[in-house]
């Protein structure tokens, strides 16, 4: 089978954030009652996680659970073990009314890192991102100026932000002249 | 009436100007008129101006809540055109705009009508055959208008950027004879028109009431009295609804907010408005040289005149990539409008379940262009119960499903 | 420009994540019903100088319907609610008498 | 004559020289002047022409409310128009040329207006160029319009960069004065997250010159601890050079921040465009002091009182050697004790005032500075520049006492509180007799989205007169500015100095009983030429509103939007309507409170990021290989693909033939997919589509139409059932979003109890639409699967792997060959189409656009969103009944079929149209139908919805709806031209190829 190629292709920019495609990701959209017992053990037992909390995001080795709507969460997992995990929630929820579905492909997933992390992305989403506001776990789904898009925070300060495929270049270009040398706003970081 | 002329600004100039009379009487309400029109607004002014003169109506009141032409006669973008695609459409904004040609002889009041021409800019292929379908119709309709290359675009606009990264000019549909009047001028040319005639425009008399008797009108309850009346014409724009409901029933319009801004002035560089849909924005150049921009309206029901920022900066944004050049420009002033929005985005101009009761409402963003020609329709609607610019906006077509549908040119009604 | 708390999410955002849908808490009259019945439906908005009771879709983050009690004329929000129920909730509706005595739910003319 | 003090100048670096040029002329200036203080310091006294008369015009102010001094700023490409000398910094090379004269700033032709002007009055153009008509536009207006404008707009395009900055805060506060640093410090010590932003490059405001103490220190040192103090709070942000530009709905703020204008060519973006979020807005934005309105008052020279100190002060630029100074209040004597203490010359001090002045007259006196009381000025003296004054009687009508020579006039007329941000949003304002202002009203302040209020007024621009009271409204502001934020103010306002003053009295002509000859010599907008005579006017001649008369005279609308003209302006119209200021009332505030540049609201949208534009994956391919785009939506898809010169229309005609002969590919993956699964689907389906959907069996697709409830047309596209519970939803590329909103719309707020789950998967797949009659040759060679007629017939589909990617095959066809939809994960999207393209090598396999695929449907007669419909249309227009299922009680859109006008016989129908010379039938033409309608248009009884160059058939084909066109067929109908000329169409059957289908049933 060919290789598979993710939209910006490792794209990558240095300024006052770093902005790198973080490549080729498994991404799941599980539908469902998120309070159900047969969910969370659906869940737990594909990643092995739990449900977040309304707007968080649980991280783990190679691994997330977004929450994303009261009904619907974001699996990541390793590009690979996708349909293996798909079989695995599809056999777990057998009988409930549910939907997964594979939008590994569908997305583009990047990094935002450095100390100009949060000012980069500050000069295109309307989100209070100040250390106080804005912390680690914490997942937000927003406007990046004319797109759609969704982030979260990790401990070491990396955004890690999703976008339709289809507007990859738009998004990183976006990010990019974010970052420019010179724009630094000397608010956060 | 004191006959304007350059003769006389000389005569009054060695007066020191002393002599000017008052361009429109300031009366008392009387206890009764033939006819009320409600809203001192280019449409209300207008539409007692040809009561007056083509049915010598002129017992007739105009009552007006704040000042005359102050709601959206004097916050528009003054565009005067009449590329419209539906024959209805069509036909109330041609004679529209013929009206407007000859209207400061009219008056002999410079409304300082300026045929300079429209381009609507076709941005997408089906832009460009919703355009060739106008110009086809507009053929028909006795309107004059081409669909012109880029190539003539550019001449006639030499600033116009034609190959924007985003959306190239494919072409646009041109019509010459369309362009701009001075809008505060068009209320106060028909006030002083309406004044000489012998009616009586009354302002800052709010209506707050309207009296009826066996489903028939008889009046209105004013803060200045009440006055009656054997016909009422409603002619508030964005407060239509409001007044309806005092009237009894419902209307098929929600009030938005619209937004314009210019810019500061600058020496002329731009003889002629352009109108570029797909990216939502509109320019043309006042004669004090303000770069006059207007783009989309807010997205829910709003009284206040005032706009979301969101929406001035989606059109600048748009009208930066087109005209390069208005980049280091500056935003002088922003402002908003009550504009009354239809379920078809056409107007209503028509009977209502109450006797004796018309309403003139919906132009959306139009209106401004439609002043002469709604008050020439909607004058005949009241003075002999139809009007053939009129019958097609009719109440009744949202019961029947005959929609008036601009939008499906891509020709956004502004 | 707007703030909207969604209900669904919980998110206080700007206006420009929202999507406003027009009147809330219409009957949908389909086969069956008047002409008259269904032009209401369909087109005699309530477009109130006040209260308005509207739909509003979180378009730019949970992708969730839910209504608000909004003033047209102050842009007050008296709050939002899901969009699954018939009706303003009673804590709405007391929030609104309160800031506006008198007022009363479908009191339109 | 103007000039530079060694001595003075706290901002102005003496020791260092920059050099810039004005019109040409190279001059000197210091680091830390302003362009206007530099020009000044280089006597350049005439530095503009005004609007309608060209006077000649001289800097007036100090700050934003400059009316007069705009030049144009920069070169080439970095070129702007009327920028304000008083808010420009002055940097090394700035270059900047005076505007609004021809040929030149000293001799301007335009000036013949100025001897004209008694022929020119407020609104003169409405009562003049009515006759001939054509006039108007072809000689008149193009007159008016070359000399009204300022500048001119030479640049071709900015280079620079421009962003936006989204920030958060529960204070802002507006303006860096003391009382803007002493709110802050209020709301920052209460634990506030606090924003103070100052226009200027300088903290502290005016009060550095006008001196004081507060906390017992100096003031100018009390603001330089206040701002140490301010940096060292982490719950505080300050920006200098960041202008409160506005204040929107709801705690919305603008705050317009000149990053690089004085480091031209630097790094960093040009302006930032912050959009403020705050739970409270403190307005510290100061005041405004007050022209008078005597005769000459325009004059190159005279200045406000308060500008004059400004410059001794903090640039150390002398404005004359002899300064008469005119006033009706004690801060003016101000101005003439610092000249006099800088040994400057004060002949007089005017004082409109019987009474006169307290403790500064005082203080002036024993400097031996003469004193006039209940005096004023009758008329200045000088052309360009100020030569004297005519001194009169302010009681009187102007009667000379005596004249006297000056270079200089300082005036005061009182000062108005910049009051622009309060009213933005609706904040209202009441009448100060005592100071003759209007200030914020307290109890009527903007409201927030709880119904709050949300801004605060402090200081002087609350009306605060000196010092003390000052810091301490500021004071009470901030803190309650931060208790609505929920946090506990501590602490009191500093003690400050207090100042005895005489009240002003309120002048607003000078002479009281001035002639019509001195009036109309007495501006009041200068900028727009508009004076005391003009606005008497308007009033007589009805123009009674304060909007009617300032649209009608102009007053306040040029570029400073009457910062110094409104107050002086709307009391002369009082007068004139003879009843008190208030009933008068004001203009409407609108934002910005200064211009701001246009580029700063586009921010990062220019150039490649202007708008977002859709990618598929093969897009690269598409632009690698010569592909001709078209957008569509935020996509951009080929349109066609033309070889070596190949016209777009050769092209097309090769890309179906080859289509026709044996195989091309179509990237189809911008078509909307959208899974719809639950219990619950098949129900859903129905009531979404006019079709019965669900009896669809699993591994078979139906073509199905979607209407709004409305009843038109809204979108159509192939369902494919993927199980029991599942659909696979196709929609148009513009449909992908809107459809899954519509969906999402009537299962959340309508039928939220059925179980029905969807999700938008449009871009999860690559989808590539193989065509001709070697197709399913093409795909056999890259798979095992079966895919025989047999295996998949048409109207089916199935997995299989293709090129070793899994997919899913639909055997459907929209142009009417034998063709095949594969659709594959995006990321392998690029690889399934290099593997077809090089598999369908030998069958000459080429990618087609587009225009080759509508052409291709037209030829079969297939209907395409937005031509055969166009919002207007419903499915029994288009004869497809057949797809509008008679068994079921409801689907979106029924009901609104039944009304009159839908049901109505009468509506036009969807036919096929071929012209008799065979030629190309005009897009969107009409047929029309004899005579006219009541308003004298031509009838017409259908028009063209697609027209095309069928090269298959070698003529022209279009579809058309006409009046009972099914009916009809056979009959010709004429289709005028828009230039002339008529078409001649018969109305024949739509499909004009393969009527039954065989080509694609192989």
């Amino acid at each position: 089978m060919s290789e598979a190629i993710t939209p910006l292709n490792g794209a990558r920019f240095e300024g006052l954030a770093t902005i790198e495609d973080a490549g080729l990701t498994g991404m799941i959209t599980l539908r469902g009652d998120l309070s159900s017992k047969e969910v969370k053990a659906a869940v737990q037992n594909a990643v092995g996680l739990d449900i977040p909390a309304q707007r968080q995001a649980l991280s783990g080795q190679g691994t997330a659970v977004l929450w994303m709507s009261p009904d619907e969460l974001l699996l990541m997992c390793p590009y690979a073990e996708v349909a293996q995990i798909i079989a695995a929630l599809e056999g777990a929820l057998k009988g409930q009314h549910f939907l997964v579905a594979n939008v590994s492909d569908a997305r583009t997933f990047l990094h935002v890192s450095g100390p100009g992390a949060r000012e980069t992305v500050a000069k295109l989403c309307p989100v209070d991102l100040s250390e106080a506001a804005f912390t680690p776990g914490m997942f937000r789904r927003t406007r990046m100026a004319q797109v759609p898009a969704a982030f979260w925070l990790d401990e070491a300060g990396t955004f890690h932000l999703i976008c339709f495929r289809s507007v990859a270049d738009y998004a990183f270009n976006l990010l990019k002249t974010s970052a420019l040398p010179g724009g630094g706003v000397g608010v956060y970081g | 009436m004191k006959h304007y002329s350059a003769f006389a600004v000389a005569r009054e100039a060695l007066r020191y100007h002393m002599g000017w009379e008052r361009a429109w009487a300031s009366p008392e309400p009387k206890k009764k008129y033939d006819v009320i029109i409600v809203g001192a607004g280019g449409h209300g002014l207008a539409t007692a101006y040809y009561l007056g003169k083509n049915f010598g109506i002129t017992n007739v009141a105009i009552l007006e809540k704040g000042w005359l032409g102050g709601g959206n006669t004097g916050r528009n973008t003054t565009i005067i055109r009449s590329n419209y695609l539906q024959d209805p459409s069509a036909a109330i904004y041609e004679k529209s705009r013929s009206l407007y040609e000859t209207l400061s002889q009219d008056f002999n009041y410079n409304i300082m009508y300026s045929p300079r021409g429209v381009i609507m800019l076709a941005q997408t292929e089906h832009e460009v055959r919703g355009y060739q379908r106008t110009a086809h119709a507009n053929a028909l309709q006795g309107v004059t208008t081409e669909f012109i290359s880029p190539a003539r675009v550019k001449e006639i606009v030499p600033i116009i950027n034609l190959d924007g990264p985003r959306y190239p000019v494919l072409g646009g549909l041109w019509q010459a004879r369309a362009g701009t009047a001075r809008h505060d001028a068009v209320a106060w040319g028909y006030a002083r028109a309406c004044s000489a005639m012998g009616m009586d425009i009354i302002q800052k008399c709010e209506v707050t009431g309207i009296s009826r008797d066996r489903g028939k009108v008889t009046g209105v309850t004013t803060n200045r009295g009440d006055i009656a009346c054997d016909k009422l014409g409603l002619v508030v724009a964005g407060h239509s609804g409001h007044l309806a409901d005092m009237a009894g029933f419902r209307l098929p319009i929600e009030s938005v907010a619209l937004q314009a801004l210019v810019s500061e002035p600058i020496k002329p560089c731009m003889d002629c408005v352009v109108m570029a849909n797909t990216v939502h924005g509109y320019m043309s150049q006042s004669d004090k040289g303000e770069m006059v921009i207007g783009g989309g309206t807010d997205g829910y029901n709003n009284y206040t005149q005032r706009g979301s920022f969101h929406h001035a900066e989606e059109t600048v944004r748009a009208l930066v990539e087109t005209f390069p050049m208005v980049a280091r420009l500056k935003m002088l002033r922003q402002w908003g409008g009550i504009v009354d929005v239809t379920g078809d985005r056409s107007p209503i101009l028509s009977k209502t379940p109450v006797d004796g009761i018309f309403i003139n409402c919906g132009w959306g963003t139009g209106g401004f262009k439609a002043i002469p020609g709604s008050g020439w329709g909607f004058a005949e609607l009241m003075a002999k119960g139809h009007s053939p610019l009129c019958d097609e906006f009719g109440l009744d077509r949202f019961y029947q499903g005959r929609f008036i549908d601009e939008s499906v040119a891509a020709g956004v009604a502004h | 420009m707007l703030i909207l708390t969604c209900p669904c999410c919980g998110v206080t955002g700007e206006e420009t994540e929202f999507h406003q849908g027009g009147e809330a808490h219409l009957k949908r009259h389909g086969p069956g019903a008047s002409d008259d019945e269904f032009h209401t439906y369909m087109f005699a908005k309530e477009n109130p100088k006040g209260v308005h009771f509207e739909r509003w879709r979180h378009n730019n983050g949970c992708g969730k319907w839910f209504h608000a009690a909004r003033d047209t004329v102050t842009l007050e929000v008296y709050g939002t609610y899901p969009a699954q129920t018939l009706e303003p909730p009673q804590d709405i509706r007391d929030a609104i008498t309160a800031k506006r005595p008198g007022w009363t739910w479908r009191d339109f003319a | 004559m103007s000039t530079r003090l060694a001595k003075t100048g706290r901002l102005v670096d003496h020791s260092r020289a920059i050099e810039f040029t004005f019109n040409g002329k190279r001059l000197k200036g210091h680091p830390g002047d302003t362009l206007a203080s530099a020009l000044l310091a280089n006597d350049q006294m005439l530095v503009g022409r005004s609007f309608k008369y060209h006077r000649p015009r001289g800097i007036v102010a100090s700050g934003a409310e400059e009316p007069n001094a705009l030049v144009g700023l920069g070169e080439g490409t970095r070129f702007e128009p009327n920028q304000r000398v008083t808010t420009t910094e002055l940097f090394d090379g700035l270059t900047c040329i005076s505007q609004n004269h021809w040929p030149s700033l000293d001799f301007d032709i335009g000036a013949v207006n100025t001897h004209l002007s008694r022929f020119l009055p407020a609104g003169f153009y409405y009562k003049m160029f009515i006759h001939p008509r054509p006039f108007w536009k072809h000689v008149y207006e193009p007159f008016i319009r070359q000399s009204a404008g300022l500048g001119k707009a030479s640049n071709p395009g900015d280079p620079d960069r421009y962003e936006h900055f989204y920030y958060f805060c529960d204070v802002l506060v507006v303006g860096g004065g003391v009382a803007g640093l002493q709110a802050a410090l209020a709301a920052a010590e209460a634990g506030s997250k606090v924003m103070l932003i100052e226009q200027t490059a300088h903290w502290g405001g005016r009060s550095p010159v006008d001196g004081g103490e507060v906390d017992g220190q100096p003031v100018a040192e009390w603001v330089d601890a206040t701002i140490a103090k301010l940096q060292g709070m982490p719950n505080v942000t300050l920006r200098n050079r960041c202008m409160g530009a506005g204040v929107y709905d709801q705690g919305y703020a603008l705050g317009y921040e000149r990053v690089a204008d004085h480091t031209p060519g630097s790094d960093a973006p040009r302006h930032r465009l912050w959009r403020i979020r705050a739970g409270q807005i403190v307005t510290a934005t100061g005041a405004i002091e007050r022209p008078l309105s005597f005769a000459g008052n325009d004059v190159p020279g005279v200045m406000l009182a308060s500008a004059i100190r400004d410059y001794a002060v903090d640039f150390g630029v002398s404005i004359g050697d002899r300064t008469v100074v005119v006033t009706n209040n004690d801060d003016a004597y101000r101005t003439a004790i610092t000249l006099k203490q800088l040994g400057l010359e004060i002949p007089v001090i005017l004082d409109a005032r019987q009474s006169g002045g307290g403790a500064l007259a005082d203080e002036a006196r024993a400097l031996g500075i003469r004193v006039e009381n209940g005096k004023g000025i009758a008329k200045v003296k000088g052309g360009k520049r100020v030569t004297g004054v005519a001194i009169c009687a302010q009681a009187g009508e102007g009667a000379v006492l005596e004249e006297i020579a000056c270079d200089a006039v300082a005036m005061s007329g009182g000062w108005s509180p910049v009051v622009h941000l309060w009213s933005h949003c609706g904040g209202k304002l009441i009448w100060d007799e005592a100071s003759a202002h209007f200030r914020p009203d307290p109890d009527q302040p903007p409201k927030g989205a709880k119904g709050e209020g949300f801004v605060i007024p402090a200081g002087a621009a609350n009306g605060a007169g000196d010092l003390a009271s000052v810091v301490s409204d500021a004071h009470a502001a901030g803190q309650a500015a931060a208790k609505a934020m929920g946090h506990k103010p501590k602490g009191k306002a500093p003690k400050a100095s207090t100042s005895e003053e005489a009240p002003m009295q309120p002048v607003w002509l000078m002479p009281q009983g001035a002639g019509i000859k001195l009036r109309m010599k007495s501006w009041l907008d200068y900028q727009n030429d508009v004076k005391v005579s003009d606005v008497q006017l308007a009033a007589r001649e009805g123009y009674e509103s304060v909007e009617h008369a300032k649209r009608y005279t102009t007053l306040g609308m040029a570029t400073d939007q009457g910062k110094l003209s409104n107050i002086n302006g709307l009391a002369i119209l009082s007068d004139a309507l003879n009843q008190p200021i208030p009933q008068t009332g004001t203009t409407t505030f609108r934002p910005p409170y200064t211009p701001i540049s246009l580029s700063s609201i586009a921010g990062e949208a220019k150039g490649e990021i202007f708008q977002p534009i859709r990618k598929t994956p093969m897009h690269g391919w598409h632009e690698a290989n010569g592909a001709d785009f078209e957008p569509v939506g935020q996509w951009r898809r080929p349109y066609c693909f033309p070889k070596g010169e190949e016209g777009r229309h050769e092209a097309v005609n090769r890309e179906i033939k080859q289509t026709r002969a044996s195989l091309a590919l179509l990237d189809a993956s911008t078509l909307g997919k959208i899974i719809v699964k639950g219990p619950d689907a098949g129900r859903f389906m129905d009531v979404l589509y006019t079709n019965m959907m669900s009896t669809l069996k699993p591994g078979r697709c139906r073509y199905g139409l979607m209407c709004n409830e409305n009843g038109f047309l809204m979108d159509d596209g192939v369902v494919a059932r993927l199980d029991e519970e599942t659909f696979l939803v196709h929609t148009t590329t513009g449909g992908a979003e809107s459809i899954h909103g519509h969906m999402e719309d009537w299962l959340q707020c309508e039928w939220w109890d059925w179980k029905v789950y969807t999700a938008n998967v449009t871009e999860q797949y690559a989808q590539v639409g193989v065509a001709g009659p070697n197709s399913r040759k093409v795909i056999e060679k890259l798979t095992e699967d079966d895919i025989s007629a047999d295996a998949l017939t048409f109207m089916g589909w199935t997995e299989i792997t293709v090129a070793g990617i899994p997919a899913r095959v639909f055997r459907i066809s929209f142009a009417g060959e034998l063709s095949f939809e594969l659709s594959v994960p995006a990321s392998h999207g690029r690889a399934l189409w290099d593997a077809l393209l090089e598999a369908g090598e030998e069958y000459g396999v080429m990618p087609y656009g587009t225009e080759a695929m509508h052409v291709m449907r037209a030829e079969k007669g297939f209907i395409m969103i937005g031509d055969e419909t166009d919002g207007t249309v419903i499915p029994q227009d288009l004869n497809m009944d057949w797809a509008i299922s008679k068994k079921k009680d409801d689907y979106l859109g029924k009901r609104a079929q039944e009304r009159e006008h839908m049901a109505d016989p009468n509506r036009w129908k969807l036919v096929g149209l071929e012209t008799l010379e065979g030629e190309v039938l005009p897009d969107g033409a009409y047929a029309t139908a004899p005579g006219t309608n009541a308003n004298g248009q031509r009838n017409t009884q259908g028009r063209v919805t697609s027209t095309y160059h069928s090269p298959t058939l070698g003529r022209g084909i279009a579809m058309g709806l006409v009046h009972h066109g099914p009916d009809r067929m056979g009959e010709v109908l004429e289709f005028p031209k828009v230039d002339g000329g008529i078409v001649k169409a018969k109305i024949v059957d739509q499909v004009f190829y393969d009527k039954d289908g065989e080509k694609q049933n192989v």
